[in-house]
């Protein structure tokens, strides 16, 4: 089970999409830095995330999110804290 | 491995402090993690990373001064800062060492930022429960 | 005659520091050059976007000093209208007043300019 | 046991230093683990596009370093098949000698590792 | 008329398709570094290069190609001193 | 304007020479701008760019060494190398006189880059014929 973080805005780097394509049926996916824009607009890959989201494997930093002044249309909005422990129950970290 | 046990974490940084966001995440990351109770085996700085050793940074008083902050961290919490010595040579991040070698008068690296091979990311791997790249 | 100077705003803020640096610019600029145009295009909407709280992420909130562009008589400032569209940005979370473009109008006022700096 | 350690390579060569640096990288970790991978994906397959001509843009060429992953014994060197196509890419013009994956195994191949170090 | 230069590879990037919607009727188009992936490969916004390439207004940097393997299918391939001339011929340069 | 006369051009650099292509792609545009018999009246660096302003650059030796060539050229023909000062005391590029003021022991930009305010690049724009960006 790896825990995939992106940082880009979907609107500006495709990396979101690439992770996705990569992405297995347990991993899970933290939205962190400028890729928290991608729940608060709709974006091309929307259904993939929705996807996750009822899986509950949807998450987005909350510093990153409110730094911005967004907020999350869905996905489930976690602090660092929460950033730490996901890691540990992840086998592994890959950064998009 | 479960949230409540204590985890030996070791963390990448690949990015520039003064132009992306992706160091102060890892900060941020590891001041959680030690909060939480788990321990930082070290920091290993890598590609644009390695600017953050350079203690010549000086910012403006009303922001961050990242490369004081991992200080402080590392040695309240007695951790390694590594920074990748072939990545940080093209980059001008210089220890007083190195920059003896190269006949150089000036230097902006010092404790408790170390230069050092890749075979300490190698070391911090193979030791570490987690490995996170920033 | 003072070259006509085009600043355009193109990436999202805090991720990278060009929000914030090309903010620093242009104030700058303001005091040497009074033919400034702003333009934010595409994730640079999110620039604009009211309440941040840069300082939980350890960033500079540069949202203070947008707000003195209009001290600083840096009146020209152009939005993409179509940009903030797609990020269901509505013009009501903007931070400082500015006037909206459609694509068509963006490239005929970015034509008008002597010189462009794109951040 | 020793650790499996996943190297992934995205970016293109030459525009940044990422390609380069994650090679430099590579080798030397070779030296001290002796289960690496190696992956390229995305624009990180051009990174294998055989006779690249760096010095004419001032860049340093990392292809002889290419060729000496064989050398350091470090044999397990994944490729996006997807990634090729699209990029209308031929098998014939790559620098080394690799394995093609799908995305379904390249998944599979990343789920195998214990950690991922991503370029 | 606007030189615009693109630098990124739009299979990482927006910034190539970000600038094709905002090139007016007579601005040229100039890719260099990873951008020059754009003409070696069927992107997305082929039509649009290609229309470009028909009215003489795609150019694509050797040094930049040549540097990765590469070769263009369509677009005047020019190298640096044609740049400078280029940079003279238009009114003001835009880099993406 | 056309082709054959000499024309002034001013170079804005704002990437990291160690880690992108752009500011080695300036310095070709500048090479080739000044065999055609065009001028520089100046490059200014922002951004990321200010780090080529960094002396204790020490690539290895097939590498190259940007901060030196930019050195040379712009010593051959005798146009400014200006960096922004604000965009570099945030990234680690310090001369003798910030150093001093600032009480740092050690200092890495030396002539002739110089450290100048956002006013010379004002100046760099109105002074030319094109402002070209990298």
């Amino acid at each position: 089970m790896i825990l995939h973080t992106v940082k880009s805005s979907p609107f500006s780097s495709f990396a979101l999409k690439d992770c996705l394509k990569l992405l297995n049926n347990d991993d899970k996916l933290l939205l962190i830095s400028d890729a928290v824009t991608a729940v608060s607009a709709p974006v091309d890959c929307q259904p993939e995330l929705l996807k996750l989201h009822d899986e509950r494997r949807l998450f987005i930093l909350k510093e990153d999110l409110q730094a911005r002044g967004l907020t999350a249309e869905y996905g489930r909005v976690i602090d660092y804290s929460d950033f730490v422990n996901l890691t540990i129950q992840c086998q592994s970290q890959l950064a998009w | 491995m479960c949230d409540h046990q204590v985890v030996k974490f070791s963390i990448l940084v690949t990015g520039n402090p003064a132009s992306s966001q992706s160091a102060s995440s890892a900060y941020q990351f590891c001041s959680a993690a030690l909060s939480a109770g788990h321990t930082i085996n070290g920091v290993f700085f890598y590609l644009d990373g390695v600017l953050n050793a350079n203690r010549l940074i000086s910012p403006a008083t009303d922001e961050v001064n990242l490369p004081s902050l991992w200080a402080l961290l590392a040695e309240k919490h007695e951790f390694p800062l590594e920074v990748c010595v072939s990545a940080s040579l093209r980059r001008g991040v210089i220890n007083q060492q190195e920059a003896e070698q190269l006949g150089l008068l000036h230097h902006n690296v010092n404790s408790p930022f170390v230069l050092s091979g890749l075979g300490q990311l190698a070391e911090l791997s193979a030791s570490c429960d987690r490995l996170v790249q920033f | 005659m003072e070259k006509k100077i085009g600043i355009i705003n193109r990436q999202a803020p805090h991720g990278k520091s060009h929000a914030r640096e090309a903010l620093d610019l242009t104030l700058a600029l303001s005091a040497f050059n009074e033919s400034l145009s702003i333009f934010f295009i595409g994730d640079g909407v999110y620039q604009l976007v009211a309440k941040h709280q840069a300082d939980l992420i350890l960033q500079k909130d540069f949202q203070p000093m947008l707000q003195m562009l209009d001290l600083y008589d840096v009146e020209q400032i152009y939005v993409c209208q179509m940009s903030l569209a797609i990020r269901n940005i509505s013009v009501d979370d903007l931070v400082i007043k500015t006037t909206f473009l459609t694509p068509d109008e963006m490239t005929a006022c970015l034509a008008r300019q002597d010189q462009l700096l794109s951040f």
